[in-house]
This record gives structure tokens, sequence and C-alpha cells, in this order.
């Protein structure tokens, strides 16, 4: 990250050009495991969200502070509290969206997205950029496994957020549900990923070559 | 005068990919028209489903992806058919086409197509089906002339039936696998052929009725029932997802047989067949990086 | 008698149906990112095996004779991956020392363990699901297998791959992920094993 | 009653081509050419030195090219008559070779040598391998490494047995078969006076059990001689290979990149003992063989073939071509390899000559490897041919050779009985030429 980047632009960076699901190919454990409906995905990747913000900003406020050779558990603690925090918060108000995501919200301290957030970005920049680095990878997340738990829950359930979209004739593929449609769909969706960007930088290129 | 040059060997065997896809079709119409038998006519269109499904499939993969259109190896014909037979006669006429486009474009084509493929198309089409669909799959329609569609299950689930009937195909279970003296008869056919060896096929039930022996199963029973020889005949030797080397080859055969007896006895399906395959299919990669013929003139003499 | 088959029965479920990548989702970044090649495959599941079963232990016992007693539930997560990173650290100077020719092979695995999160995630399974330390460092070591298994078939498959016509865009990742779907199907026949 | 056999190995004969029942049965018959080219690099080494020139008139069996140290052999005229041109040419060869071309008066005027006795137990057994060298004689299976050479044991080796490979495990090809039908005593002849000249006790002779009538003449000839066995083998091909051979009759494996004379065995082709014993007890030199001329013309026969006789005039012995020739092939059909045009000289290791019809010539497309996993079935050697094939194609000469490419013995079992035609055997081929080369280089 070379060059200085408008806010904007590093939001959509998250969301789009660096899609930590689909581009950078991380926090695959939770994308794969709590997939199987689209509310799933929002809850999981809204939690991740906030992780990823807060963490974002402290990290980046301290980032003068910290020593260089402890860093990394100095990161970690900062997101084990965030965790910890969005954990009681919502044991307290949304338990069985809680329950549903069990395990993957504790886990969400070793998510290689935000560690690598942290390392690669809040290190090294301002609160404010941080910050909406912090979102745009969020919100990229929350995007990509929304999309994933949609195809899922629409092909697997015959359901989209719970309401019934196919029709009662309609027999739900299982398998979309259960551990393989997991890996399945979010591999398919991220080789169909890879086309769509491979195309679109292919246009780019093309269009560039044309102006120069 | 114009002569060709080119190099050694000049001459081949008869055996090529299209003869060998072709005398597996041969031995599968003989399971096949059982089937139809014991089944009625709808077997036929499932099969047909099955095929025309698998090998359009194909035919619009290699258009989209502009490469060579390889239908006329026959190839997709087996896996269409393979998993025609995998189905229950029952099946709604969007099964078989679900099942072989997902065996064609995600098992076979998307890995590279013929022989890139590291799972047994049709086999892993029927798991994908049987997980998604597990009623539909395991709705057996009861075979005789009353031909109406009573469902019931296989004899795994404790449906009575005596030996000789199962040998000939007389029970529930899918088009394929009912009759045992059909799928021998194919099984001998391929063998006469020289297309698949002895091993992976005996070694494979042999393992299994060892094992089911040794727990104390009706090893008869346990042999002619469910899909265990039409999955040992037809499904395991597949030269794409089996070792290459003899000694690969009775290893991987054997762990198929005792897996089937360990799913069959303790596990949550009353059939294993398909899973001990596949889960087979996949160590076949290292039983390959492992097991490999002694080089003429290294190691010990 | 009885209660050493239940605790066999744990053991093989532990491999094989609760499988750490196929069942329950867990350590699936080393899973696609160190199955290139058999050896380093069996390097990296050997490490975690190795780290899995003394975090199990340590957690457990940090669990039981701290946390609770002390009314401090609510750090286990923070506690656990301490004690993680600590173990990491400690192994792998322990190993350095006693074995150079292990440190050499291994070696480069240790530090990305503390970041799986199948380790973690073992160890707080092992809290959720009131295991008893026998059954936790059992779940933590046959876990661990699970995932050494996972791992070299995966390596086995995707080196038989190197030669395929595998069409660009789902090069890498995408052909790894779906391959693991396909083997979750196969290792969905071990389900009712052990219970 | 064969009880030998090899690993892997396929049965091309049962198969497209029952190549022999066209010539096994035909008795050899004589063939003098009008005009012979003779290279000066009939053999493996370095090549001969001319000692003629264009005008010159020789006789049958003139030296016309001197020997150059111990790795090189004389040669020798195969007809009488005149020099017409001695020039380098392009012959099989991938640079122009010096090649003399006689034109022959029919009068087969001969000079020979002294014969060193007449009967196997009269000859000085020092005088054997000089003799050998002087006649020109080569492997006249094909490789043609100077038989001298090979009869000269290492120091600090010792040979105790000398197989005759009448195994003659290619396609079309008898002549090796009408030899020791028609010739068994000048076989035997011949070994034995190759076990004479290394003071060797055990000389067995390997023959595959698809040759019975040779079997029972080899038998016949070998009564009540001491040290002497003739042994049947199962018909597999490529048992006829030097080291399945040795594998075959003795169950030893010639060690990695070693030699036969390592594990005390030396191998000769029934063509190379009948040359011996011609040139020891008569003093003839090697000027001509037995050839199998087959395939598609009108007579396929068995010719004994002047070395440099042309193949167009060869097949004209035969009647011609039966009909538009696609392919032209010196040797086998499994390791023999293809003509540019018919005028070609037939050489000392060319055991026959197989005109393949334009069908027959027909050339396959390469298609995916179905990983039916018969190439590793039947390879001799026990590679692994499908995935060596990969690791040849991208040219990573390291790891073929890790992969053991050098020990391939190019027998052509892999790509022959490959389903998706796939050109596993050249693609070995082209990889190891490719290592020996650097190899060479990095001298």
């Amino acid at each position: 990250m070379s060059k200085k980047q408008s806010l904007s632009g590093v939001f959509f960076n998250g969301i789009l050009v660096e899609n930590p699901t689909f581009r950078l190919v991380l926090g695959t454990c939770p994308t794969i495991a709590v997939t199987t409906s689209a509310l799933n995905g929002i809850g999981m990747g809204l939690a991740a969200t906030f992780v990823l913000v807060g963490s974002n900003v402290v990290i980046s406020l301290l980032r003068n502070f910290i020593p260089d050779k402890v860093r990394i558990p100095a990161f970690v603690v900062v997101i084990c509290t965030f965790v910890t925090l969005i954990q009681m918060l919502m044991q307290a108000y949304v338990p069985s969206l809680y329950a549903s995501l069990g395990l993957f919200i504790p886990l969400i301290v070793v998510n290689c997205i935000i560690l690598a957030r942290a390392e690669a970005y809040a290190s090294k920049n301002g609160v404010a950029a941080s910050a909406v680095d912090g979102l745009g990878m969020g919100i990229g997340f929350t995007l990509a496994i929304t999309v994933i738990g949609a195809i899922r829950e629409l092909f697997g359930s015959g359901t989209l957020f719970g309401f019934n979209l196919l029709g009662a004739g309609y027999q739900p593929m299982l398998i979309l549900i259960l551990a393989p449609g997991g890996f399945i769909i979010y591999g398919l969706t991220l080789g169909v990923m890879n086309i769509i960007m491979n195309r679109a930088e292919a246009n780019k290129s093309a269009k560039e070559g044309v102006e120069a | 005068m114009e002569l060709h040059v080119s190099n050694a060997p000049q001459i081949y065997a008869k055996d090529s990919t299209r003869t060998l896809m072709y005398d597996v079709i041969l031995a599968l119409l003989l399971p096949s028209f059982a089937g139809i038998w014991f089944f009625g006519l709808r077997a036929a269109l499932v099969l047909v489903i099955a095929i025309a499904a698998a090998v359009l499939s194909e035919y619009g993969y290699q258009k989209i992806l502009h490469k060579p259109v390889t239908i006329n190896d026959l190839s997709a014909v087996v896996t269409g058919l393979l998993l025609g037979l995998n189905l229950p006669v029952s099946a709604p006429w969007w099964l078989p086409v679900i099942g072989s486009v997902f065996a064609i474009v995600l098992i076979k084509q998307l890995f590279g197509g013929l022989g890139d493929n590291f799972l047994n198309p049709a086999l892993s089409a029927r798991a994908v089906l049987l997980a998604s669909w597990p009623t539909l799959m395991t709705n057996f329609t009861r075979p005789g002339p009353s031909l109406d569609a009573v469902s019931s299950a296989t004899v795994l689930s404790g449906y009575p039936s005596i030996p000789l009937q199962m040998f000939i195909g007389n029970i529930p279970g899918t088009i394929g696998e009912v009759s045992k003296a059909a799928i021998l008869l194919g099984f001998l056919y391929l063998l006469l052929r020289g297309v698949i060896s002895w091993r992976i096929p005996v070694v494979f039930v042999g393992a299994y009725a060892l094992l089911a022996l040794m727990l104390g199963n009706d090893v008869l029973t346990g042999v002619l029932s469910g899909g265990l020889l039409f999955g040992a005949v037809f499904m395991a030797p597949d030269y794409t997802t089996s070792p290459m080397t003899a000694k690969g080859q009775y290893i991987f055969a054997a762990a198929c047989g005792l897996i089937v007896a360990l799913i069959r006895n303790f596990g949550a399906y009353p059939e294993g067949v398909t899973y001990a395959i596949l889960l087979l299919n996949i160590v076949t990669p290292l039983i390959d990086r492992s097991v490999k013929n002694k080089v003429y003139g290294k190691g010990k003499q | 008698m009885n209660a050493l088959v239940k605790i066999l029965l744990f053991m093989v479920s532990c491999v094989l149906t609760n499988n750490f990548i196929f069942s329950r989702f867990l350590g699936n970044c080393p899973f696609l990112g160190v199955s290139n090649k058999v050896e380093t495959a069996v390097g990296m599941g050997v490490a975690v095996t190795f780290v899995m079963a003394l975090a199990s232990l340590f957690t457990w016992l940090l669990y039981h004779y701290v946390l609770v007693p002390f009314n401090l539930r609510y750090l286990d997560t923070i506690s656990f991956i301490l004690v993680i990173a600590a173990l990491v650290q400690f192994v792998e100077m322990f190993i350095k020392k006693s074995s150079p020719s292990l440190y050499k092979a291994l070696g480069i695995y240790l530090p990305l363990i503390t970041t799986n999160c199948a380790v973690l995630g073992a160890a707080l399974l092992n809290i959720t699901s009131d295991y008893n330390l026998l059954y936790a460092v059992l779940n933590g070591t046959f876990g661990a297998l699970g995932f050494l298994l996972a791992i070299v078939l995966m390596a086995g498959v995707r080196e038989r791959l190197e030669t395929s016509d595998i069409p660009e865009s789902f090069k890498g990742f995408p052909i790894c992920i779906i391959i693991a779907g396909l083997m979750s199907v196969a290792f969905m026949g071990f389900s009712g094993f052990g219970g | 009653m064969p009880q030998y056999s090899i690993r892997g190995g396929v049965h091309p004969l049962d198969d497209l081509h029952s190549g022999k029942k066209a010539t096994n049965g035909s008795p050899i018959q004589a063939f003098i050419p009008e005009t012979v080219q003779i290279p000066m690099s009939l053999f493996l080494g370095k090549p001969s030195v001319p000692c003629v020139k264009a005008g010159d008139h020789v006789d049958l069996g003139q030296v016309i090219g001197e020997a150059d140290g111990f790795m090189s052999l004389p040669t020798h005229a195969s007809v009488s008559g005149e020099v017409l041109s001695v020039e380098p040419q392009m012959l099989m060869a991938a640079a122009p070779v010096v090649t003399v071309t006689i034109k022959n008066d029919f009068k087969d005027t001969w000079v020979r040598r002294k014969p060193l006795g007449q009967s196997v137990d009269g000859v000085d057994p020092a005088a054997i391998i000089p003799a050998i060298q002087a006649a020109g004689i080569c492997g006249a299976g094909g490789a043609t490494f100077p038989t001298h050479v090979k009869l000269t044991i290492p120091e600090g080796k010792t040979c105790d047995s000398i197989i005759v490979n009448g195994a003659e495990c290619e396609t079309h090809v008898t002549a090796d078969h009408r030899t020791m039908v028609e010739q068994p005593a000048r076989v035997v002849e011949g070994l034995r006076l190759a076990m004479r000249a290394l003071g060797v006790q055990h000389g067995i002779i390997g023959i595959e059990d698809n040759k019975k009538d040779a079997i029972a003449a080899m038998q016949e000839a070998i009564r009540g001689q001491e040290g002497l066995h003739v042994m049947p083998l199962f018909t597999k091909y490529p048992q006829g290979g030097e080291k399945q051979l040795i594998y075959a009759i003795t169950g030893y494996e010639v060690p990695s990149k070693g030699l036969p004379i390592d594990i005390g065995v030396v191998v000769l082709n029934v063509g190379t003992t009948v040359a011996i014993a011609e040139a020891v007890l008569e003093g003839t030199p090697f000027i001509s063989r037995v050839t199998t001329v087959t395939g598609c013309v009108q007579t396929p026969k068995n010719l004994r073939v002047r070395i440099g006789a042309s193949i167009a005039e060869a097949i004209a012995a035969c009647g011609g071509y039966g009909e538009q020739p696609g392919k032209v092939i010196m040797g086998g059909c499994m390791t023999g390899f293809c003509v540019p045009h018919d005028g070609m000289p037939i050489m000392k290791g060319n055991n026959a000559i197989v005109a393949l019809t334009q069908k027959e010539s027909k050339a396959y497309e390469e298609t995916n490897c179905i990983r039916c996993g018969r190439c590793v079935q039947v390879c001799p050697v026990g590679l692994n041919p499908y995935k060596l094939k990969y690791i040849c194609d991208r040219g990573d000469l390291k790891a073929a050779e890790e992969n053991d490419v050098m020990e391939c013995v190019v027998c052509g079992c892999c790509s022959y009985i490959c389903p998706a035609r796939r050109q596993l055997t050249s693609s070995f081929k082209i990889t190891k030429d490719a290592i020996m080369l650097e190899a060479r280089r990095a001298k």
C-alpha cells in the first residue's frame, strides 16, 4: 500500500479488490462452518466486523507504544478483548444466533483476517483510515459469507432469511447445508469470483491500453 | 516413394480408450436389462435420462470452454449409465439429470477431464444425491408383476428374502444392483475381454466376507445384498481412481471390503459400498505414491 | 472392558466421524495452505498433533484448577490463546535443543500453529463438551491425528492434480476447497462410528 | 515345459500382426545385390578407416576399412567388384558417415583368412578373440556392440556362463529362428568357441517356446556335449532384451548402470555365434547376415543378405511390395526404426525389414491418460511410465533421472499397450538421450 488512498478507496478495497473471503482467502473456517443460512452469515460477519473495527482502532492508537518484539501477543490480547466483549453482548441480546454460531465466535481470535489487518494495516496507518479499513474488510467479509449462506440456504432448505421462496414443491438439496455443501459452494463461488475479477482486470488493462 | 517416419513402437495393442469404454457399456447392458426386466420400462427411462444428461453436459462444458469435444470416447456414456444403474426406479426425472451434471461437470471436467478425476464420478454423484434426497434415493419399488410403487427398504434394513431371489435379482434395490447373476455375467465378460483384472472385485468381496464372518454376519446374504457386487465389479476397478500396481490394488480392494463390513455393522448407514470406494479413491494417490514396483537392477538381488 | 471399548470408539470418532476438517471445520488455513506436498503435509500434521495434545492437557488443567475456582471463566479464550502461544514457543525451543533434525523438519510449521484455529478450537471444545481430563487429551490427540490424516490425503490428491488441466480461475484455493468438499462427502460414510 | 519368464511384458505377436507366421517356415535363401553401400560405422565404436579409393577392384572379404584401435572393427567388402565411390553419406545416423559403394561383378572372388582349426577343440584359445575382431564381428541382434570387446573380461571380473540369445521376441523376425533350425551345429560351435576363449564351463541357449522346431534342433545339436543347456522360455516380449533374458534364465538382475559381466554372464546373439564359428573355423569375415524381409511384400522370405545391400533390392528379391507401403521398418515393429526411403543399406544389426501397409501405418493422436495402469503392469523394468512421461515432457531431466528414466530399456511395451496411444517410449528415449548428452558435456 505505497500509494496514499482516499478513505472511500480504503473502504472499497476491503469489499472488492482485497475481499478477505474471495480474494485473500482468509478466515475460511467460519466461511464454511457457519454459512448454513444467510442470517448466520450476517451474524458472523457483523460480529467479525465489530472486532475488526475495534481492534484496528485500538491497535492504530497504540501503534507507537507497542514494542515491535511483543507486537503479535499484544495484538492478540487486544483482539481477544473485543472478542470476549462481543461474546458477552451476543449471549445477552441474541442468544439463539450466538448458539448457532457456537464455537466460531470465540474463534474470531485466531481468524487470520483480523490479525492480518492489524499487522498489515492498523499498525502502520492512522486511526480513521484503520477504522475504515476494518469496516471495509468486515463488510466485505459479511457480504461474502452472506452470499454463500444465501446460496446454501436457498437451495439447501428452500428458504432465504427464513422465508420460503421456492414453493412447497421444491425438494431441498440437503447436502448444501451439510459439510460438503459448505466446501463446494465456497469453492465454486471463489472460482466464479476469480473468473469475474480476471475478466474485469482484462477489460481494465485493455481500456488502459487504448488510452495509452 | 513417400514413407512415414515415426518413433518406435510401430504397432499398438487393439484396445483403445473407446473400445475399453465400449466393452464396459456392453458389460453394463446385462444388469441394465435385468433391471428393466424386474422394474419395468421406467427403469429404461431413468437410464436414458442419466446418459443423455451426462453426454450433453460433457458436450456443453467442452463447447463453453472451447476445448476439444471428447464425447466420442464414450466415457460420458459409461458415467451416465453407471449413475442411472445406481438410482432407484422411482427416481423423479430431475434426479438423474442433477446427478449426471454433477458427475460430469464438477467431478470429471473441472478437474481436467477423463483420467484426471480423483473420485469415481458416478459414485460421488450417487453419494451427493443420497445425502441430498435420502428418501427419494431409498424409495425402492418392490419388483414383481404388480409394478405399483410400494416403497420398501433393501434387504440390509430387514427385508426378508431368500438367496436365490437375491441372486437373480427379484428384490428391491437400485436398477443395476439387484441382479447378481447379471453382474457376474458382466464381470465374466470384462475378465475375458481383459478390460479389468480379477484382483479388485475378488479381493474386495473376499475381504468383506472374511470380516463379516468374523463379526458373525450372514455372509451369503451380506454379499448378495445391496450394491456390494455391483460396486466391486463396476465401480471399484475404475481405472482412473484405483491404484496402478497389483500390490496397490490388493491393498485398495481389501480396505474397501473391510470398510463396507464396518459401515454395515457399526455405521449410521445401512449400506457402505459407495462410501468405502470413495474413501479409497481418496487414498489411491497415496497408495500409488508409496507402493511401486521394484526397479530392475536396483536394490537387493 | 466396556469403558475400554467406549474409549476406543471415542478415539475412532475423533479421527473419522468428527474429523476436525471435514465435520468441525477447524484448521482450514493450514489444511489448504500447507498441503501441496505430502512431505510438508506430514510435517505440519505431526507438529499440530504434538501441540494439540499438549494444549488440550494444559488448557484443561488451567480451566478446571485456575479459572473455575477463581471465577474467571470468561477469560477462557484469552488465557487459552496465551497458553497455546507459550506452548508453541516452548515446544519450539525444546525440539531445537533436543533434536535438531526434528526441528529442521517441523521448525517452520510450529509458529504457524499458534493461529491454527483447530488448536484453540479443541481446547474450547474440551470445555464446552464437559470432557474429563482423559477425554480432553484424547480429543486433542486423536482430533489432531484426524487433521493429519486429512491433510496428508489432501496433499496426495493435490500432487496427483499437478498435471491436470484445471481451468485457470479454479486453480489453487478454489479447486482445493472443492476437493475438501468432495472428501467430506466420502467421510460422511463414517457417520455413526463411535456413537 | 518352459519354466522361465520375465516380469511385465506383452504378447504383441498374438495381436495385430501374427507376423512371424509368414516366414518361420521359409528356408534361408542367398541374396546377392548389384551394388552395396558399406558405411564405415557398421558397429558401435570408433568407425573404421577406409583403405580403398574409387576405381579400386576389391575381392569378396577384402578389408576396405581398417580397425581404429581396440574399440573398433575392420570393415570388409561384401561383394567383389569395383569401388564406385568413397564419400560421406547421410544414412540412419545423425551425421554423414563415410561410405564405400561397390558395384558387384558377381564373380565372388574370395580372400579368406586362414582358419584357426578344423574343429573347436583344435583351436588355440588365445587366438579366438583376435580372430573375432579381425572378422569384424559385432552383436547381430541390433546393438552392434563389438563382440571382441564383450568377450574381453575386465580386470577383477569373472565370467562363469555364456548365454546364447535365441529368444527372438520381436514381431515378424524369424532370422534367428531359421538359423537355429538350419544351422544348429554352427550355433553350438560359435558358443563353444566363445566358451573356449574365456575358459567358461556353462553355455545356455535360451529359446522362446513359440519356436518348438528350433528348440528341438538345438537340443539335438548339444546332445552329448557337457556344459551346454537349451532353456525353453515362455513366449513374451521383451524377453530378448539382454537384461531381461538374463533375469529369465538366471533369476539374477544386472545391477543398475552395470553390465552382464558384473554378475558373471556374457550374452551373444544367435547370428553372432554363427559369425564367430565361420570366422574361426572357415576364416570368413562378417560380410553377410540373415535378415527377415516381410510385411506387405509379395513373398516374405529369410534372406542371407550381403551387408550393405539396399532395402529396395532385398524387397525386389521378395517379389517387390504387395501394395503401396506406408512405413518400412528396420528391425521388428516394437523397437525397429522407420527408414525415410528404401535406398538405405542393410547393416550388421538388421535382423528384419518390415514393410507396413498404409493402413497399418496410421498415426494416432495422443489422448488423456486414463490411468489404467497397463503401462505400469507391462514395464519389464518396474517403472511408472504414466508418471514419468509427465516429468519427461516438461523437460525436468533431474526429476526424470530420479524416477529411473535411465533404467528404461526402450522396449516399447508401454506405448504399445497404452489405450490412450500416448507416446511414452519415445518420450523416455528423448529424455535418455538428453541426459546422456548432458553428461558427456559435463565431462
